[in-house]
């Protein structure tokens, strides 16, 4: 007896063209019609991008840390942003400031943390939304935690996670999908397959056709959209969001973008990534198409967009002065480094502190 | 009021903060229907059911993560993980983020759960079965590490360890799971974490141990005793953080102390508590501080083990080494 | 523009039915007809249950400690060992003693291990097959870092390596997958799905179809077999093996079998599984069935049954005679324990090693 | 003879590792044409190619466990991990495998690998790059922990490390990767892996550190030299095993120890050594055995970095201190 024991496939889905138009082959989802949502993403995906350029500015005039930008990333994140609720809870990696904003984190915050503040993880946004996590795809089990969290509580609430290309061959994210199929658990798990970990290309970490067909190791729905079509993204999140709402369990989305920048400032592609290459993927990154579209069907024009650009980078700049003045007028003491270690201090640490603040003036931000 | 083993301290325990807290789950390997493969959580899925007693795939890290996520989220893991072999997968996510998270968002999220796992060798049991990692986790910033070493201090210090803001490893020597009995009430009393507890007074020396180990060090003080000696015996229960001054002020009255371990020697719990003695205790040191440990070895399978292990005579032997000197 | 980027099936397949007849419905491969073959493994089939059942006896009278069976595995462990050149690389978890003693360990060895002695673990099979791997799933990493040894040094050889259904949710194995789909590793990876992982049943690992598909997530083949079917279990290694040899990377198989034993003597299933579950798995046990297609083939008859199993005792107890005599008149020294730790003893070692040599007498196996 | 920096002095020996051995390869996240991120691998690839110098997938439980495989099979693998917060993944396999291999099938088989990766804080770097994880492994049975301090020694310890038969933790100060040039002959001499290096002969006080400590504690040095004082400073370049020999036999002569570990000081390798000197030690001591350490907390986001370091200040405080006492 030999019989078929079961049989899946990965489908992909782009909406919008790189040149603004819709594809014409097939039912466009009803948003792409929604030009209210539209134009308030991408909006916000220019926001991102302005916000973008001045932190790697800030980086290179010596105010800033080493910084991870998110150019060419805008739609993926946006979209991931848009399709929560407030009450869901996010798990990013490092990049995702999109959706981030969408969520109400402030511009500052994320300056803060990157200029190696620790109250830059204290988010005006969602209080329960995860930090930035550094070690990679741990954070997809933080969300499978979350998401069986809500489960238990009998809360409406879904967990959404993002890992790299780089990170969907890390043992956490595969455990993570195992455990959305385990429980069925209402998790959204977004590869934003941007080709790059650093300098290893998206075609060393394994030789499958699609990074989205991890998720059919759990028997998750798993798909594949063009990372840099805001209406493809934002479709697919929403269809996962409300089926993970809904009690449908886990869902797989792989969103196939390009890392425009270097990996982070601390790092120079040059050495290792053909220029060629990063030229071409600029004809297909995602604010182009999109404002091509909106400008196309009418709801946006060139004089809005050069308002947008004003107001944006006014935002931006208060943000970046919020941040100087607290780095520079508040910094954080040394007594905070023991403040938050335990709700209530143990008596070494209270040793450890007092000890601490009679060397207060030493090891000053160098 | 029943007489229990340290094992049922611990299932009273999970029972008690159960029944106090809905948001107080079981989370590991066959802790559910099958009671833990020790009989820890026996009982636990019959009264409480699958969604609070929950046995998951077979994959610590996940165990750890997903700890991880459920506490900061309004849910109380108690994580089990089956042997403490199998902690060291757990490591990244206590290291990177249990121990971290509160510190990491200036407070906005916290982490309270327990990783709770039978630790130590003595039980013929397969290999990475009987290992005492606790010198591990003790070097963890922002973690708690308690091990209790009888009935009522597996009680109280599991209901501490639940009931506690923060994350806590647990362990559970299970050498003595079911050696000593005693009369311990369900009476929801936690006992401190942040002591060390003193199991025996006496003025000529102190013994400083923890976990399983306590067993031999009270047969080594019997014998001690037996020859005229006042032996003062600690239970360190805590080991991070730790309370050197319990220990300080013993030896500030003896002036002489062994530290038994049972993990290998080598930057362990002991060579903390040593070079605590070194530092402020070091004014009232008649002799040596001596370390009785585990080799820096691998714990070889279970025919050698107990030859590992110190033993009473070892620890006697090291007693009187540094009795004789005056 | 929507469309498949990927599709994918998983196979399962059966040759020799429960009832010892071959399946009607299609091509059986040539093997079937291979009796030599067939008889020489049904021997290693019966030799290792009557190991199982003295191993346990052992146990049992207090002579050997915790004991992990194979009943009901031997099909699946059988055929894993003879499809194995012995330049080959065998990871095992820990009762996979049917593929062990066909590569050349002794019964005597895997006696002494689990009795608690090292030299269990120096076997006198290939010099370079890992030891028994107690940290569930851990040994596919080291098989897929062998994979990539022999790749390098370009030797023709295929590392082999086995987990179970519950193994099958841990990163290890998942990342094994991964890394034998990076570098086309010759990996075939065995899947024994036993149903049970102690006390956690088969649908709680995950609730997808089947757990060969997690070979999918690396694009690897990926099929499900029979796992008490012989034919189909060595006809899928066979396969496996060869196409690894041949360059073609990695393969995934699913061995679909049944845990017939408690996990380990240690553990008593009749608290959490089902009486009949058992009874009924016993209708489909390998052993008897690969004996009735060969009685039914004219390749094997009774009588040669009875010799088989009278010798098969006989090597038993000659093992177990020999383990007793090594532990109780040629104990391992305590001074074993240091002196396989370095190739040179570090000096702090020696001093221990002395040290402990004076308390020699203490602590004896109790 | 070049004068070159520390990571210069790493890069030299890998480069000359595999000259010498073919078996000999790098293993690791952007090892291959980046270069690795510090560029310790700068150049190998373009000499040895793809086979050689090999990236790897984003997996550290991959990485350790595939070069525990690579390892037993005749392959020398030098395994990076990015950073030292990275390396917690790695703990199971090094725990478990790496250190046991040999023992765990009485020499049959033995895994001769090296883990190397930049360790320690201050260079401004994110979150799980700036830590100093050296307790956990040298608690490990079973694997060397070495940690060079100069370009010599991180050409002469990284030489010995990937020829040594057992598995070796190398552990980069990431700190000091290009603080100092030295003249290093590319001889292929190795240095020994069992003895501390002593950089300064002194008879009033031992400063006793590792790894990036050595370039503060130099300065502290320098200071209570100023002093008057003489000052004997050990690097401890190997912390396992440990030689306690020199450590001891400088504060026979010394009687008072110092001991700058950039570690959080609970259960971290000096207490390790305090606790030698508390025991075999203990006669020769006219002071408390001080240690000044990272604080027991998760390291601050860089911006505090610099606070939670012993400083020299702190250093040269502790000395006086016990250089007050008569
Ligand atoms: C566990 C772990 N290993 C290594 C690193 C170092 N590192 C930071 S980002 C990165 C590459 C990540 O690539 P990818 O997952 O594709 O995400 P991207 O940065 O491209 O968005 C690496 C190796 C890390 N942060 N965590
Ligand atoms: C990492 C790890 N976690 C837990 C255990 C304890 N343990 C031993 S066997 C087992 C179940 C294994 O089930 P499965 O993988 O299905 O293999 P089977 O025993 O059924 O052949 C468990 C949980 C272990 N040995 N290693
Ligand atoms: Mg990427
Ligand atoms: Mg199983």
């Amino acid at each position: 007896m030999a019989h078929t024991a079961a049989a899946f496939k990965v489908d992909y889905f782009q909406f919008l063209k790189p040149d603004g138009k819709l594809v014409e082959d097939q039912q466009v989802p009803a948003l792409a019609r929604d030009f209210d949502r539209l134009t308030e993403l991408y909006k916000l995906m220019v926001l991102t991008r302005t916000f973008d350029k001045k932190a790697v500015a800030l980086q290179r005039t010596g105010k800033l840390g080493t910084y991870a930008s998110s150019l060419g990333h805008e739609a993926a994140h946006v979209a991931i942003g848009a399709a929560m609720k407030e009450e869901d809870c996010f798990a990013p990696m490092y990049r995702e400031y999109g959706a981030q904003f969408y969520r109400g984190v402030k511009m500052s915050e994320v300056l803060l943390y990157w200029g190696g503040d620790e109250r830059g993880s204290d988010f005006s946004g969602p209080k329960h939304d995860f930090a930035w996590c550094v070690p990679i795809a741990t954070q997809c089990l933080h969300a499978a935690g979350a998401a069986l969290a809500y489960k238990l509580k009998k809360e409406d609430r879904v967990a959404v996670t993002v890992v790299g290309d780089g990170g969907s061959s890390k043992g956490d994210f595969l455990e993570a999908i195992n455990a959305g199929s385990a429980w069925k658990l209402p998790l959204v798990l977004v590869i934003v397959n941007n080709q790059w970990a650093i300098s290893v290309p998206r075609k060393k970490q394994n030789t499958a056709a699609t990074l989205a067909q991890k998720g059919i190791a759990g028997g998750l729905p798993s798909i594949q959209v063009d990372g840099n079509d805001l209406i493809a993204c934002l479709w697919a999140m929403d269809k996962a969001v409300s089926a993970a709402r809904q009690g449908k369990g886990s869902f797989v989305i792989e969103m196939i973008t390009y890392r425009l920048s270097d990996h982070t400032t601390a790092d120079d592609a040059r050495r290792y990534r053909p220029g060629d290459e990063v030229d071409e993927a600029w004809d297909r990154e995602p604010l182009k198409r999109l404002k091509a579209y909106l400008v196309d069907q009418g709801a946006w024009d060139e004089q809005q967009d050069e308002e947008l650009l004003g107001e944006c980078k006014k935002w931006v700049q208060q943000a970046a002065d919020e941040y100087l003045e607290m780095i520079e007028n508040d910094p954080q003491p040394v007594t905070a480094m023991f403040d938050y270690m335990f709700a209530e201090l143990p008596q070494d640490l209270i040793e450890q502190r007092t000890y601490a603040q009679e060397y207060a003036e030493d090891g000053g931000h160098h | 009021m029943a007489e229990i083993t340290l094992i049922e301290g611990v299932t009273m325990a999970l029972a008690r903060a159960m029944e106090e807290d809905p948001g107080v789950v079981m989370f590991g390997e066959d802790v559910g229907v099958n009671g833990g493969v020790f009989r820890a959580t026996a009982g636990l899925h019959d009264k409480f059911g699958d969604e609070r007693v929950i046995d998951t795939p077979l994959a610590e890290v996940m165990i750890a993560g997903m700890s991880v996520g459920m506490a900061s989220q309004g849910i109380k893991p108690v994580a089990e993980a089956q042997f403490c072999g199998f902690t060291m997968p757990m490591i990244d996510h206590i290291m990177c983020h249990a121990g971290r998270l509160r510190n990491r968002t200036r407070g906005r999220m916290s982490c309270p759960m327990v990783l709770r796992f039978p630790s130590g060798g003595g039980i013929h049991a397969p290999e990475h079965h009987s290992e005492s990692p606790e010198a591990l986790f003790a070097h963890m910033p922002g973690v708690r590490v308690v091990i209790p070493s009888s009935p009522s201090r597996a009680y109280g210090l599991m209901l501490a360890a639940i009931r506690d803001p923060d994350p806590v490893i647990f362990m559970e020597p299970k050498r003595i799971y079911r050696w000593q009995k005693e009369e311990v009430a369900d009476d929801g009393e936690e006992l401190p974490m942040d002591v060390c507890y003193t199991l025996r007074d006496g003025n000529d020396i102190t013994l400083v141990t923890w976990g399983s180990m306590v067993k031999e060090t009270l047969q080594a003080a019997d014998q001690l005793e037996q020859q005229g000696l006042s032996v003062e015996v600690i239970d360190v229960a805590t080991v991070s953080p730790l309370d050197m001054d319990t220990i300080i002020e013993s030896v500030e009255r003896t002036g002489r102390c062994v530290i038994i371990q049972e993990a290998p020697k080598h930057c362990g719990v002991a060579s903390e508590i040593a070079a605590g003695l070194a530092d402020a205790g070091i004014w009232h040191l008649h002799a040596p501080v001596k370390r009785v440990c585990g080799y820096d070895v691998v714990m070889p399978l279970y025919r050698n083990e107990m030859k590992y292990m110190p033993s009473v005579r070892r620890i006697v032997d090291a007693a009187k080494e540094i009795l004789e000197v005056s």
